[in-house]
């Protein structure tokens, strides 16, 4: 089999782009990265067929890399059925991505007002496809580690895309970092990981490890529960998953492109990814793997509390995101690889939909704006992400409308779409393994649900809320075509393991071992699809009905949440037999923002305060004491003070030289009593 | 007076004989033409240079055993002989800014020359008192030379005060070796104590009194309170002269009596010149710090050197190691004369006809206008802190070696770290000539720049190439005196 | 107590009482004079002590030749009196300590082995220490001290020539 | 006369301590200058004792040999620092040593 | 002639030449300094041509008597294996760049800086290849003075103190180490390196310690390791630029090298039993630099600091005693000098446009000034130990090896250095954080010029290397390999003996 290498074509599309970028415009660019990608995808392609015929995979030794004594890491690329699910999954929806963002950027950086930084996105996009065919093609945990890495720093370059852009002009630099520090914890953990696996297996090839873990595993419980708990931790920061999942909201700064492709389909995933990869060493560690499943699961219902308290319609499937990774995670930890993986290829599916319809529609309510500010001079602050701002968007943006409703319903797990498959199998499995993780799986299913149900209602029901989206329009055709075909995706995607056929099970059971099948559990999928209809309901009663009877809405009408519901008796009786849950819930959501009353999205009580005060400026103070007192003030001090002193000797020795005479002589004398009282006592 | 007496001492003879000639025929030469008595003395001490070196090493004694003629005692003289020659270059054009050019200058500075010259090749007690009296007393005239300056007067009456009240100690402490060992011949003392007499307290203290006037000529604290003042109030090529050549004779006459006449008592005078050095490195290296006039700044440096040649008296006890000892001495010695003699040189280049630019703020910039010596007067700095490749580290190199040898390992520990404590202000020189701005100026006379050029070669060759020096110093050991 | 030992601490006496008293007097003239004294109970002592050449060196010389000079600078320079202390109070009370310390030792170190410094031999004829006897020593053995004494001399000749010599400035 | 060495040795130290006490605290030039000389009397005393006291070895007459020397050294002194005495009380009027500091520090 | 003592004193050609220069042809000086320094990395690649890799030993030896005294030896004595072949070439490189550094920066007394810059070549190439004790104390101490005289006179404010600091704090530790030296010297009467290495096992264990302790007092100072680095800061923030670049990238290597050169030879014993304390010093070197550069509000302080925090590593690398901890060492010590180096450089650039180094005055710069900015990322992003960079290979292998280290016996070492890669992340994005994005806030910064010619070569060198390093450092192991395993396997025999 001749070595596929998706990494080439991407690199050579970066580099073509690095070199000339600058000099031949919009479309050689566009035309390089998206050529690059797609060739990836077509080598996945090959790959994949190819795989057909071997379904047990091949190695490919490009290079040594690291070489000391017995630590030997090459540079190599593992091909097999689990990576070549990643890598069709990956260069898919990037192309797709990668076709949209042709459109979509090259307004954007219209918008921002600086076309020049247009070949940038696609060199850092396709550097970024570049390190995550890194990652899920290497064949040891440290070239995966390069990937892992890799697509970090692509992150915090794109997080960071419009530097000058956002809070105080600084807040998406800051965002950047703070994705890039915060997944520098995780990596932390994986280095500690891939020392303790180097210290008991001798190496870090995943093929040494696994048939270590199979043969010795049982003896070395404890060591496999410290790695695997490590790479957990890694997992978390990579994948957003409680305690590390703050970064994720913030990363929404970046263009949409780049919130659909990294941090919804792809680099969000290999967290997933690297545990589903690392099954061997999880389905030795029972306690890892129950503390994964406990995390995911948490992380998923609690995440989805909050996206229903949010307004800006990327946070909204942030935090979205989020709660879905935290399902996958779910999902590997009681064991069901197949299953996270299942949703982690369908996820990949509907959110990126979810995310570039969102880019759709906030383009369109920046062209409605820009439109609407024509023959009006000046004009305060608008945010084209606030769903307050939008509203009745069905009409003016129909594709968008349509794909976008497809997305979410895969998102609610409304059969026969994609979500809802991937979904059930996970819940399916939870129910049989673990009966708190699924009670929280479904409560976050639920969640979802209505999330999902609010946003709609907001974004695309009711009254156009703004100038802007009244001048809405639908985009250009190199947009909205990948929507659409990402649509389709979301709409058949559950094809790929359905019920009874588990194509996808059969498929990796060439790399993952130890799966089992789960078989289609009625019970299950009907309790989660009427929670979903039962949420979308909710949601509709609380948003659809209210927005269409009330028309014209007060937009800080959520500000005061619940008391501003009490105070207006209107809905008093109709948020009664809803609300009773939901009261709750927004309660909830809303005490995990600072600053009761005020709308300050993404500064959540967790991350905002615990993160950006008591760990960041207390981290600052803490530099700055060290610097100041303890550097400066001790340590410097300590050896400057000795020169000090030494100073201050030297004063008081020129005093004592006083000029006199007679003093010169007393101190010869003393010197001649001192010598002779000496010479006294060593002579008797 | 045989012909060997003659032989063992001609370099002295030729010295103390040309310099009572010159006397006279100073008398004679036109008070604006004292470039020759110059001229004369300089050919007078390179004479006895040729002779020196035509006699080095032979050993023998003179003058039924007052003179002994030994490597010692060559190399030292021949040392001093190039000290004083540089001495007479560095006056020559001194003088004459100051307005105080005289022959008796070069007759005193001949005569001075031959009290160390005597004091280096000493074989009896009283020899080397006398021959201390000679080294003082034209250095006390010379001293205040520069009359009436107060100063000058001032420094001459306390050095002479303090020197007269420190030899009377040593006097007596000859008396008191003299009442128990019943001699003053410097082996005649050690064949009692070898035999019979062991530690008395009478002979110890008359050791130690020795150890006090001699201490007091090197400058060891607590003796050395009169270096700064005279250094500073007397003439600067006195004081460039008396620092290299007084400190010579007066660490020639140190370890020839203790090594040749007190071994048996090392067990008293160890620690004492132990401690005598660590104090003298720790004292004259810190209250160096302090000081703002360059002149009284090299007097602290001075001592802070004397306490480091120091360190190799106790190192001489120890038998199988008292060669190395005396060599690292003796090279130290070397070394700090060209160096110092470099700084000094720099410093006279720098003082004015009124006697100002002393300051170290004087020194502010010069590397800018007087490139040249701004980079000598580092060098002797770098030098004198001990950092290579300059002689003055090869010279604390074999210092450190022959301590530690000794294992005296607390003494070491002390110089080096004084050593670090005298860069700091060696370095504030550098640093006002390379980095701050100033605009006082040097002037530039060709026989002083030339002394200056010289010893700054040397202070680099020999730092990069010591062997010869070396080799030299290596057959010039004490060892080679004993009998 | 022998004869000898009377003599002795008669001439000890005076000369310690003379140094006292030198050390003590206010007015310098009569420190000279003291002084002088002093010189001369210890020639005495020389003289008893079989060093009659050098008990003549001494008073010809020191009590003698030095001490005039002495008393002529002083009678130059005029009569000056002087307290004791100074500038620095401290001194004085320390010197004494120190002084004393001094005889301390001194003490010690004679008591320390009584029988280190007996006696000399009695029935020493008159050679010894004779100028004759000296003086044979002074020109052999000693010959180069001798030597260097005199140039020592000369320098401190021209020296004092040097120093005191008004030339062309403008003194007293 | 025929005295233990000790005492002869004891007086001279004495005398040896009273001249150091009268540099260390007397004021006059001079009278410092004649304490120094006392010191070496002391020195002198000394070396004509232990000459008595070795006596009659040959080497005992070295003694008084030496103190011949001593004698002609400190006359050399004297000379020297008389002329230096006049030379700075020409420029300041005073024999006081106390006065002569100009130079410190 | 023999080749290594070309390659030490080839720079005395061109300090020649200048000498008869005159000081206005500034031009002129600047050529004759850069070919010399050129000709020294040309003679530098010969030495590597010649080198045989697969040779653990010293090769190429010069040994000639030098000072000879009665009863002992000092030779001139110049040998390289794979160890200091890494660092000479590396000094090899950086000097030019340094130079080529300074055409613009330094306008006064060219001639001297130049001077200087070339007298500083011979010491540090002397150093790296010095075998005998004595002479590479003299080449230690030698090279401390051009440095001096470097930060004293072309830096910036407060130069003078800094330069004192530096001067004192370098020779008050080496001092010691003379001392040690002397000890060494007393029993065969040579300094011989390679003589006393086979007779120093019989040292007994407590003056091995003590003797350990002085050459490691001079070293960890010159590092500079936690407590004794508060120099460095000073130091560095004050010199000129070429001078923070030789400083961090080759004196600060002279430290660590002595380290492996001489303390893990010479007192295998000592430095297995201390091995855990030096550690300590590193991690806390590590964290603490980490921290302290978070702080800094000045760019090269922050670099400054960062230092320490990386040379925690090369000493935490290689008192780890095992293959990975001592080849990452070493490894790092090149890295370290790559990204370093190159930072202080992108830190002059931009102080000779704007003569500020305060973050607070700059902002957005990568807008107006792209290439510096991506050039400038790529080094942070090697000195935060990004996989594929330079950084990373050499950080993984000593965290690796800490972490399997038998000599440290925890995992606590490796895991709490880890966290240093955490903070590194911290401090350098924030610095680029500050410098480069967000919006332009200061009118002085728009009409800043973007890097030229020059000054792209200057960090082009180093940006292949760090490329290079990063993804196939293979050349690199294999050079120093056969000689760092010698050094381990002698080490680890002593391991066993101790415990």
């Amino acid at each position: 089999m001749r070595p596929p290498r998706q990494e080439d074509s991407s690199f050579l599309g970066l580099l073509i782009n690095i070199i000339f970028g600058r000099r031949l415009g919009e479309r050689f660019v566009s035309l390089v990265a998206c050529s690059a990608v797609g060739l990836a995808f077509l080598v996945a392609v090959l790959q994949f067929l190819a795989l057909q015929g071997h379904p047990e995979g091949a190695t490919v030794h490009i290079a040594e890399w690291i070489t000391i004594a017995d630590l030997s890491v090459p540079w190599a690329l593992k091909i097999d059925t689990l990576s070549a699910t990643m890598m069709l999954m990956v260069t898919g929806v990037s192309t797709l991505i990668h076709i949209y963002a042709v459109g979509y950027m090259h307004e954007d950086v219209r918008f921002q007002g600086d076309p020049g930084r247009y070949p940038r996105f696609f060199i850092y996009f396709n550097l970024f496809v570049a390190a995550m065919m890194i990652l899920v093609s290497a064949d040891n945990y440290l070239m995966m580690f390069v990937g892992w890495e890799g697509v970090g720093l692509c992150s915090y370059l794109l997080i960071g895309f419009w530097y000058e852009k956002g809070e105080d002009g600084i807040g998406n630099a800051i965002a950047g970092k703070k994705a890039f520090v915060t997944n520098r914890i995780g990596d932390f953990g994986f280095l500690v990981a891939m020392f303790l696996i180097f210290g008991a297996v001798g190496s870090l090839q995943f093929e040494d490890v696994f048939h270590w873990a199979e043969t010795n595993g049982l003896a070395n419980v404890g060591v496999i529960t410290a790695i695997t708990l490590f790479l957990l931790l890694g997992a978390t920061g990579k994948s957003a998953q409680l305690p590390l999942y703050v970064w994720l909201p913030d990363a929404m700064a970046g263009p949409t492109p780049v919130s659909a492709l990294i941090h919804a389909a792809t680099m969000v995933t290999a967290g997933i990814y690297m545990i589903a990869r690392s099954a061997p060493l999880y389905s030795v560690a029972d306690t890892s793997s129950y503390v994964a499943a406990l995390i995911g699961a948490v992380t998923a219902f609690y995440a989805a509390t909050i996206a229903v308290g949010q307004f800006d319609i990327k946070k909204v499937l942030a935090y979205s995101t989020i709660s879905q990774l935290g399902y996958m995670l779910a999902a590997v930890g009681i064991g069901a690889y197949v299953a996270g993986m299942f949703h982690l290829v369908t996820h990949a599916f509907f959110k990126a939909l979810l995310f570039l319809s969102s880019g759709s529609v906030i383009q369109g309510i920046e062209h409605g704006h820009h439109d609407s500010e024509h023959g009006h001079a000046g004009g305060e602050p608008f945010d084209p992400q606030d769903m307050r701002n939008m509203g009745g968007l069905r009409t003016r943006m129909p594709i968008t409308f349509w794909v976008y409703l497809i997305g979410a319903l895969a998102l609610s797990g409304i059969p026969p779409l994609a979500g809802f498959f991937s979904k059930d199998e996970i819940l399916a499995d939870a129910s049989l393994e673990n009966t708190i993780v699924y009670i929280l799986l479904a409560a976050a299913a639920f969640l979802t649900a209505f999330y999902m149900g609010r946003q709609i209602l907001m974004v695309f029901f009711g009254k156009q809320r703004s100038e802007a989206a009244k001048h809405a329009r639908e985009n250009r055709p190199v947009m909205t075509v990948p929507l659409m075909i990402l649509a389709g995706l979301a709409f058949v995607g559950g094809g790929l393991n359905l019920p009874g056929i588990h194509s996808l099970t059969s498929w990796l059971e060439h790399t993952i071992a130890h799966i089992h099948v789960t078989e289609f559990n009625v019970m299950v999928s009907v309790v989660s699809v009427a929670l979903a209809l039962l949420a979308i309901g909710a949601a509709w009663l609380l948003y659809g009905r209210v927005t269409m009877a009330k028309g014209d809405r007060d937009p800080l009408r959520s500000i005061l949440g619940p008391i501003f519901i009490g105070m207006e008796n209107k809905w008093w009786v109709d948020e009664l037999y809803s609300a009773l849950i939901l009261n709750p819930y927004k309660r909830l959501s809303r005490a995990l923002v600072v600053g009761e009353g005020e709308e300050n999205e993404g500064s959540e009580f967790w991350e905002h305060f615990v993160h950006e005060i008591v760990i960041g400026k207390g981290y600052r103070a803490l530099a700055e004491f060290m610097d100041l007192t303890v550097d400066l003030g001790f340590i410097d001090a300590f050896f400057n003070s000795m020169a000090g002193v030494t100073a201050w000797i030297a004063q008081r020795l020129r005093k004592l030289q006083s000029g006199y005479v007679r003093n010169y002589a007393l101190s010869v004398f003393v010197g001649v009593v001192l010598i002779l009282g000496y010479f006294i006592i060593t002579a008797r | 007076m045989s012909s060997q007496d003659f032989i063992h001492s001609i370099p002295f003879l030729i010295v103390v004989v040309s310099a009572s000639l010159l006397l006279v025929i100073d008398l004679f030469i036109r008070s604006t033409r004292k470039t020759v008595t110059a001229i004369l003395a300089a050919m007078a001490l390179t004479g006895a240079l040729v002779a020196g070196i035509i006699t080095y090493g032979s050993g023998g004694r003179a003058f039924s055993g007052m003179l002994i003629h030994d490597g010692f005692s060559s190399f030292l003289q021949l040392a001093i002989l190039v000290a004083g020659l540089i001495a007479i270059a560095q006056a020559y054009d001194y003088i004459r800014r100051r307005g105080i050019e005289r022959g008796e200058y070069y007759t005193l500075l001949l005569f001075s020359i031959s009290g160390m010259m005597l004091m280096a090749s000493a074989g009896d007690l009283i020899v080397i008192f006398v021959a201390l009296e000679l080294l003082s007393i034209p250095l006390y005239i010379l001293s205040g030379f520069a009359r009436p300056q107060p100063e000058s007067e001032e420094s001459a009456m306390k050095y002479f005060l303090l020197g007269a009240f420190a030899s009377s100690f040593l006097v007596y402490g000859i008396a008191l070796v003299f009442g128990t060992t019943g001699t003053t011949q410097l082996d005649g003392i050690m064949q009692p104590l070898q035999t019979t007499w062991t530690l008395k307290p009478l002979f110890l203290a008359g050791a130690g009194l020795i150890l006090v006037g001699l201490g007091f000529k090197v400058a060891a604290v607590p003796f050395h309170m009169w270096t700064p003042d005279v250094y500073q109030g007397a003439p600067s090529s006195v004081t460039s002269f008396m620092s290299v050549g007084a400190k010579i004779g007066g660490f020639a006459a140190l370890l020839r009596i203790l090594l040749a006449a007190f071994p048996h008592a090392a067990s008293a005078w160890v620690p004492v010149t132990a401690w005598l050095s660590a104090l003298t490195m720790v004292w004259g290296n810190i209250a160096a710090i302090a000081q703002t006039n360059i002149k009284r700044m090299l007097a602290y440096s001075s001592i802070a050197h004397a306490g480091y040649i120091l360190m190799a008296v106790p190192a001489t006890a120890n038998p199988a190691i008292a060669s190395e000892a005396v060599n690292s001495a003796l090279f130290y010695l070397a070394a700090y004369g060209i160096t110092n003699l470099g700084a000094w040189g720099v410093v006279l280049a720098m003082e004015r006809a009124d006697g100002s630019g002393l300051e170290i703020n004087d020194y502010a910039g010069l590397a800018r206008r007087k490139p040249t010596l701004a980079l000598a007067m580092a060098l002797f700095m770098l030098s004198l802190t001990g950092v290579p490749p300059s002689i003055g580290f090869v010279g604390k190199f074999f210092l450190f070696r022959a301590v530690v040898d000794a294992e005296i390992v607390w003494l070491a520990i002390v110089g080096v770290v004084t050593s670090v404590v005298s860069a700091y202000f060696y370095l504030r020189i550098i640093v006002m000539m390379y980095m701050a701005e100033g605009e006082f100026d040097a002037g530039g006379e060709p026989v002083l720049n030339s002394t200056i050029g010289l010893t700054a070669l040397a202070t680099l060759l020999f730092g990069v190439i010591p062997g010869p020096l070396l080799a030299i110093v290596g057959q010039s050991g004490l060892l080679n005196m004993l009998p | 107590m022998t004869i000898d030992l009377a003599i002795f601490i008669g001439l000890a006496l005076i000369s310690i009482l003379t140094a006292i008293s030198m050390l003590l007097s206010r007015d310098a003239v009569y420190s000279a004079l003291f002084l002088v004294l002093n010189f001369l109970a210890v020639a005495t002592l020389y003289l008893l002590l079989h060093a009659a050449f050098i008990a003549m060196v001494q008073i010809t010389v020191y009590a003698g030749a030095i001490m005039v000079l002495f008393l002529f600078v002083i009678m130059l320079l005029g009569p000056s009196r002087d307290k004791l202390g100074g500038p620095f109070r401290w001194q004085l009370p320390v010197a004494v300590i120190l002084g004393l310390g001094l005889i301390a030792e001194m003490a010690l170190m004679l008591t320390a082995r009584s029988d280190a410094l007996p006696a000399g031999a009695a029935g020493l004829g008159e050679v010894f220490g004779s100028p004759a006897s000296v003086g044979k020593l002074l020109f052999s053995e000693y010959l180069v001290p001798f030597e260097v004494t005199s140039i020592l001399l000369l320098v401190a000749m021209v020296g004092a020539i040097i120093l005191t010599h008004r030339g062309k400035q403008k003194g007293l | 006369m025929n005295v233990p060495t000790s005492y002869l040795i004891g007086l001279s130290g004495i005398l040896f301590s009273l001249g150091v006490l009268g540099v260390l605290i007397r004021r006059n030039t001079i009278v410092i200058f004649m304490s120094i000389e006392l010191m070496l009397n002391a020195a002198n005393l000394a070396f004509i004792s232990f000459a008595r006291m070795m006596a009659p070895a040959v080497d005992a007459l070295r003694g008084q040999v030496i103190v011949f020397f001593i004698i002609a050294v400190a006359a050399a002194e004297v000379a020297v620092g008389l002329a230096l005495i006049v030379a700075i009380f020409r420029n300041k009027e005073t024999v006081n040593i106390d006065e002569v500091n100009s130079l410190q520090g | 002639m023999e080749l290594l003592t070309l390659v030490t004193f080839s720079p005395l050609l061109g300090i020649l030449v200048i000498l008869f220069i005159r000081s206005e042809q500034k031009e002129v000086i600047r050529w004759v300094a850069l070919i010399t320094s050129i000709l020294t990395l040309a003679l530098s690649i010969l030495v590597f041509l010649r080198f045989d890799p697969t040779n653990p030993d010293l090769q190429l030896m010069v040994n000639i008597p030098w000072i000879e005294v009665s009863d002992f030896q000092i030779s001139y004595q110049l040998g390289v294996d794979g160890i200091s072949i890494m660092l000479l070439m590396l000094t090899a490189i950086l000097t030019p760049i340094a130079i080529l550094s300074s055409w613009t920066a330094i306008q006064d007394e060219v001639k001297n800086y130049m001077l200087f810059f070339l007298l500083l070549e011979i010491g540090m190439v002397g150093v790296f290849l010095a075998l005998d004790l004595f002479l590479f104390y003299i080449f230690w101490e030698f090279s401390l003075i051009p440095m001096y005289f470097l930060i004293g006179v072309w830096g910036g404010p407060r130069r003078i103190y800094a330069a004192i600091k530096f001067f004192l704090y370098t020779m008050a530790g080496s001092i010691l180490m003379l001392l040690a030296i002397l000890w060494l010297g007393l029993e065969g009467r040579h300094f011989s390196l390679p003589a006393l290495l086979e007779t120093s096992a019989s040292i007994p264990q407590n003056i091995q310690l003590w003797l350990f302790l002085a050459f490691a007092i001079a070293f960890a100072i010159k590092v500079p390791m936690w407590p004794f680095h508060s120099w460095l800061p000073d130091a560095h923030v004050e010199a000129p630029t070429a001078g923070s670049v030789i400083l961090a990238g080759v004196l600060l290597k002279m430290g660590a090298y002595g380290f492996v050169r001489f303390n893990l030879t010479l007192f295998p014993h000592a430095a297995v039993r201390l091995a855990p304390w030096m550690a300590v010093l590193a991690i806390i070197g590590i964290i603490y630099g980490a921290i302290l550069s978070f702080a800094q509000r000045d760019m090269k302080k922050l670099v400054a600091y960062s230092s320490i925090s990386h040379m925690g590593f090369v000493i935490l690398g290689m008192f780890a005693i095992n293959f990975y901890g001592v080849q990452g060492s070493i490894l790092q010590m090149v890295n370290h000098g790559l990204s370093t180096g190159a930072l202080f450089l992108l830190v002059g650039f931009v102080y000779e446009r704007r003569h500020t180094r305060d973050m607070s005055q700059f902002g957005g710069l990568w807008k107006i000034m792209p290439i510096y900015g991506v050039l400038t990322l790529v080094v942070t992003l090697s000195s935060m130990a990004l996989p594929g960079l330079n950084g990373f290979v050499g950080e993984f292998s000593i965290l690796l090896g800490a972490f399997e280290s038998k000599v440290l016996g925890s995992y606590w070492f490796g895991g709490v250095a880890a966290l240093g890669v955490i903070l590194a992340a911290v401090y350098l994005l924030t610095m680029f954080q500050k410098v480069f994005l967000g919006p332009v806030t200061h009118d002085e910064n728009k009409s800043l010029k973007d890097l030229n010619v020059r000054e792209i070569i200057c960090l082009v060198p180093l940006l292949i290397f760090i490329f290079w390093i990063g993804v196939y450092p293979r050349p690199f192991f294999n050079l120093m390999a056969p000689a760092a395993e010698k050094l381990v396997t002698a080490l680890q025999a002593a391991a066993m003996a101790v415990h």
